[in-house]
């Protein structure tokens, strides 16, 4: 894993429950929520959570009004890129018009070598369903961000109604990207209660996700 | 097709165009705007008419047009939006003109908060508008029954020469989850619209859209036919189901979010032995009533839990005819409430702590 | 010798002399002496003869009150 | 001798009595609308949006279909119905204070998106139905029910140029002002709307036609002064003319 890593992809992909997990498993000091698109289910609602793993969390929102509704781009979101003793994981909102937000730090992301910036992707979201949609959507996603796409996530699932082959179908169109654009699949996420379920041995890096943005009875 | 992940704002766009939705106009208010944004996407890409306009109330009033003429048209806003839609839907109501419109409810009063709330279900069942009107209003907990719901109430919307409202909260605005848009839904017997003025005088003799009746017996006239209606959906057009109540000792009366919320409860009751059911109204106008008649007689108290200071206590009060003690659990300003404070009413109800 | 005549709707004529203010021959007058259907005095021709089928009246008839016929000569017999 | 009709009753109207006071020229207005859409052919595709204001009811007087309107909200029932039906042609006819005051948003937005449809606004400088009350249109001076001492710029501001204003916005195609206080100037105005329908009818975009009107009654004065007090007072601060014709060039 390298010192940043900036998570985008459709909305609805599960960056922010993917950002959320990764920062607790991997101990990141940093999570960047700049989710200036959804108005609920963002990874700042977890403040408490993160003040308790000693995790430092920067918001785009207007300090200590997270409800705000409005863009607001905290600066601090550059303090990861500047001092180099910090690991760090970039939240977007979603598609590119989540991630142009991104201009804004353009100045301070100078060392593409410590930086991911990962596709996360899901098959069951109709506009991210085949190929040449997800190509689609990483053309415009480097256009807009000016940043190039370094690796792909396989979050490909039904929430509740997730099966094994679920999974492997979305590896195997995510695979067809993969190869085409010359792109890792770097992790492959189940969620925590379908671990037992599954055998396949699947690209990337196993994420065991649990459930912490989004509430159980959702 | 089979099942995708949807977030509930698209999944409502996209049922509207499986629906043959000929046009939407409308608005941008958080916590709806994947909606209309979906929509200025796949309208065009399916020659439909897209209008952003300038207001909500300029966009009801295109609803009101494109009715007129005889479209299938639909709205979308969040609470205060629909507040100023209230002018438009009164004169859709009146001019008997169908029309669904989706409210994905926001806290208030006043500007409020983003945040998910239901406390518009006074100015969602009690007409809103001027007027003795009602609307027909659908109050779905999922995401799939929200798509299969608004394709329906395109239909119903087209029956009853009415106005139909989708009333969801925040939540099921935002929250994804996976949907099979293409599900057959109950199609409805209707006539051509003949009434329309959609300026085809070669097929039809002159017809007029209008909601203005200046003779006092003409408007009562008029009043009394609209009114014959909303009995026929109270009669007739009640939706509501009931969970869990075989041998439940209090049922907690609860609809969209807080139904889902309530689910979660009564399994957390269960486990403490705890016997609880769910009335869920599906229908917030016309109210359920008939669901409390339905009640087994092991009921002894009902919980009444939605996201507003108890604007649906009311219809509960009148439909349980004073036969049980009602006790209440609300949470306003955005706060969701969690399962387990529910559950913990419900304890505090049979341990004979509550009161209302 | 009049170039043409009016027809008047009496009962559509609302007596409010728009007409009359137009007419550049000045035949048109109010006929004080009845009331139409709807309690207005209408509109009366003076002097037919004198009627030079311009439309002023018609074309100023906020009511639609008045219809111009022109005469033409006989067109030639079969 | 034989004779040939020159003018008759328009078939664009309907046989209801029209529900105006003697002398008030909505009717003139009324009949070159329908007059117009009889001779481009246009009648049986024509839906018309009345409006509130003295013409809430003409929605029985044009023989075409027709939608009555909330109060200053017609242009958006046009943008409704235009959307679904873009072969229709689709009219609104408004008053000051419904298009001027509480609809300004509306007309403003419909020829902001270029709207293919046809305004036909009539000002009169005062509110008519409701009794007499300040339009934005009323003149400095003019009393009114509202402005009892007459208008005074300080407080209620100056009058408002609806056509000079509508000119400024891109997206519009078609602006003129007209008035019908003569003859010569009806068979005028009926041309600006010939050629407001005909653009609409090509698809060419936003047309809206203003007519300089008269209210006899709330003026308080008789019909033939009060087209004479039009011409004296409106059309000093309403200068007729085309304020914008796309279709040979925006000035």
């Amino acid at each position: 894993m390298k010192r940043i890593t900036i998570l985008s992809g459709y909305y609805g992909s599960g960056k922010s429950e993917i950002s959320v997990n990764l920062a607790l498993q991997k101990h990141i000091d940093y999570i960047v929520d700049l989710d200036i698109i959804n108005p609920y289910f963002r990874s700042r609602a977890l403040h408490e959570l993160f003040k308790e793993k000693g995790i430092k969390l920067v918001e785009s929102t207007i300090e200590n009004m997270p409800n705000s509704d409005m863009p607001y781009i905290s600066r601090k979101g550059v303090y990861p890129f500047i001092d180099k003793s910090v690991t760090a994981i970039y939240d977007l909102g979603g598609t590119e018009n989540g991630a142009k937000v991104l201009i804004q730090y353009q100045d301070q992301i100078k060392d593409f070598d410590e930086i991911d910036f990962i596709c996360v992707l899901n098959v069951f979201r109709p506009e991210t369903s085949n190929k040449k949609d997800i190509i689609d959507s990483i053309i415009l996603l480097e256009a807009q961000t000016q940043l190039k796409v370094t690796g792909l996530i396989n979050n490909s699932n039904l929430i509740n109604e997730t099966t094994e082959e679920d999974i492997i179908h979305g590896e195997n169109i995510i695979k067809s990207v993969s190869e085409e654009l010359n792109l890792p699949i770097l992790y492959t996420v189940i969620e925590e209660s379908k671990k037992k379920l599954i055998k396949h041995n699947f690209l990337g890096e196993e994420l065991v996700i649990s459930r912490i943005v989004a509430r159980k009875w959702l | 097709m089979s099942k995708v992940l949807m977030k509930g704002n698209e999944a409502m766009a996209l049922a509207a165009i499986k629906a043959g939705c000929d046009a939407f106009y409308g608005y941008p208010i958080t916590p709806q705007n994947e909606l209309p944004e979906y929509l200025s996407k796949h309208m065009r890409t399916h020659g439909r008419a897209f209008v952003q306009s300038e207001s909500e109330v300029a966009a009801i009033n295109m609803v009101y047009g494109a009715a007129g003429a005889g479209a299938r048209v639909m709205t979308s806003s969040s609470s205060p939006g629909i507040a100023l839609k209230q002018e438009g839907i009164t004169y859709i109501a009146g001019a008997e003109l169908p029309a669904v419109i989706i409210n994905v409810m926001r806290g208030g009063p006043g500007l409020g908060g983003i945040q998910p709330s239901q406390a518009d279900y006074n100015q969602i069942t009690r007409g809103g508008g001027n007027g003795d009107y009602s609307l027909y209003a659908l109050a779905p907990e999922s995401l799939q029954e929200t798509v299969d719901l608004i394709k329906e109430s395109f239909e119903i919307a087209d029956y009853f020469r009415n106005p139909v409202m989708i009333a969801v909260d925040g939540l099921i605005g935002q929250m994804m989850e996976p949907v099979d848009v293409d599900r057959e839904v109950k199609k409805w017997d209707l006539k051509p619209k003949t009434w329309a003025a959609d300026g085809n005088r070669k097929d039809h003799p002159k017809n007029i859209i209008n909601s203005l009746y200046l003779d006092p017996q003409d408007l009562e006239n008029h009043n009394i036919k609209l009114q014959k209606k909303y009995t026929e959906m109270k009669e007739n057009h009640q939706r509501y189901e009931l969970i869990n109540m075989e041998n439940a000792e209090i049922a907690i009366v609860a609809y969209g979010s807080v139904a889902r919320i309530a689910r979660t409860a009564i399994e957390i009751l269960a486990e403490k032995g705890i016997k609880a059911g769910i009335v869920r109204p599906i229908t917030i106008f016309p109210f359920p009533e008939k669901a409390f008649k339905e009640l087994p007689s092991s009921v002894e108290n009902l919980l009444v839990a939605e996201m507003s200071m108890g604007q649906m206590l009311q219809d509960v009060k009148l439909a349980n005819e004073c036969r049980l003690p009602i006790h209440f659990y609300g949470r306003v300003g955005g706060i969701v409430p969690e399962a387990e404070e529910i559950a913990q009413k419900v304890i505090d109800i049979i341990g004979g702590q509550s009161h209302e | 010798m009049a170039k043409g005549r009016i027809i008047i709707d009496l009962n559509r004529c609302k007596g409010c002399n728009l007409c009359t203010y137009y007419c550049p021959v000045h035949i048109l007058k109010l006929d004080e002496t009845t009331t139409n259907d709807r309690g207005y005095t209408p509109l009366m021709v003076t002097e037919p003869e004198k009627c030079i089928a311009c439309a002023f009246c018609a074309t100023m008839c906020p009511d639609s009150v008045i219809t111009v016929e022109r005469f033409v000569k006989e067109a030639n017999n079969e | 001798m034989n004779s040939k009709v020159i003018y008759e009753k328009s078939k664009g109207l309907s046989d209801f009595h029209l529900s105006y006071c003697p002398g008030c020229t909505h009717g003139i207005i009324h009949k070159l609308v329908a007059e117009t859409l009889v001779d481009l052919d246009l009648l049986e595709r024509t839906v018309g949006i009345s409006s509130v204001g003295c013409s809430a009811l003409n929605y029985d007087f044009f023989s075409c279909d027709m939608q009555q309107a909330a109060h200053g909200r017609a242009p958006a029932v046009a943008t409704g119905i235009k959307r679904v039906r873009p072969d229709n042609i689709v009219f609104t006819y408004q008053g000051d204070g419904d298009l001027a005051s509480i609809g300004i948003a509306e007309a403003i937005h419909a020829a902001h998106r270029g709207e293919n449809i046809t305004i036909v606004f009539v000002n009169n400088a005062i509110y008519g139905m409701t009794g007499g009350q300040m339009a934005p249109t009323t003149l400095l001076g003019q009393k009114t029910t509202t402005s009892q001492d007459g208008r005074d710029a300080a407080s209620q501001g100056l009058p408002l140029r609806v056509s000079e204003m509508m000119a400024q916005i891109p997206g519009a195609t078609y602006i003129e002002r007209v008035s019908v206080h003569d003859p010569k100037h009806v068979n005028k105005a009926k041309k600006a709307l010939k050629k407001a329908f005909d653009i609409q009818n090509k698809k060419l975009g936003f047309s809206m036609i203003e007519f300089i009107s008269t209210c006899p009654v709330n003026w308080g004065i008789n019909p033939k002064d009060s087209v004479d007090w039009a011409v004296d007072n409106m059309i000093p601060y309403y200068p007729l003319g085309v304020y914008k014709d796309k279709t040979v060039g925006e000035k």
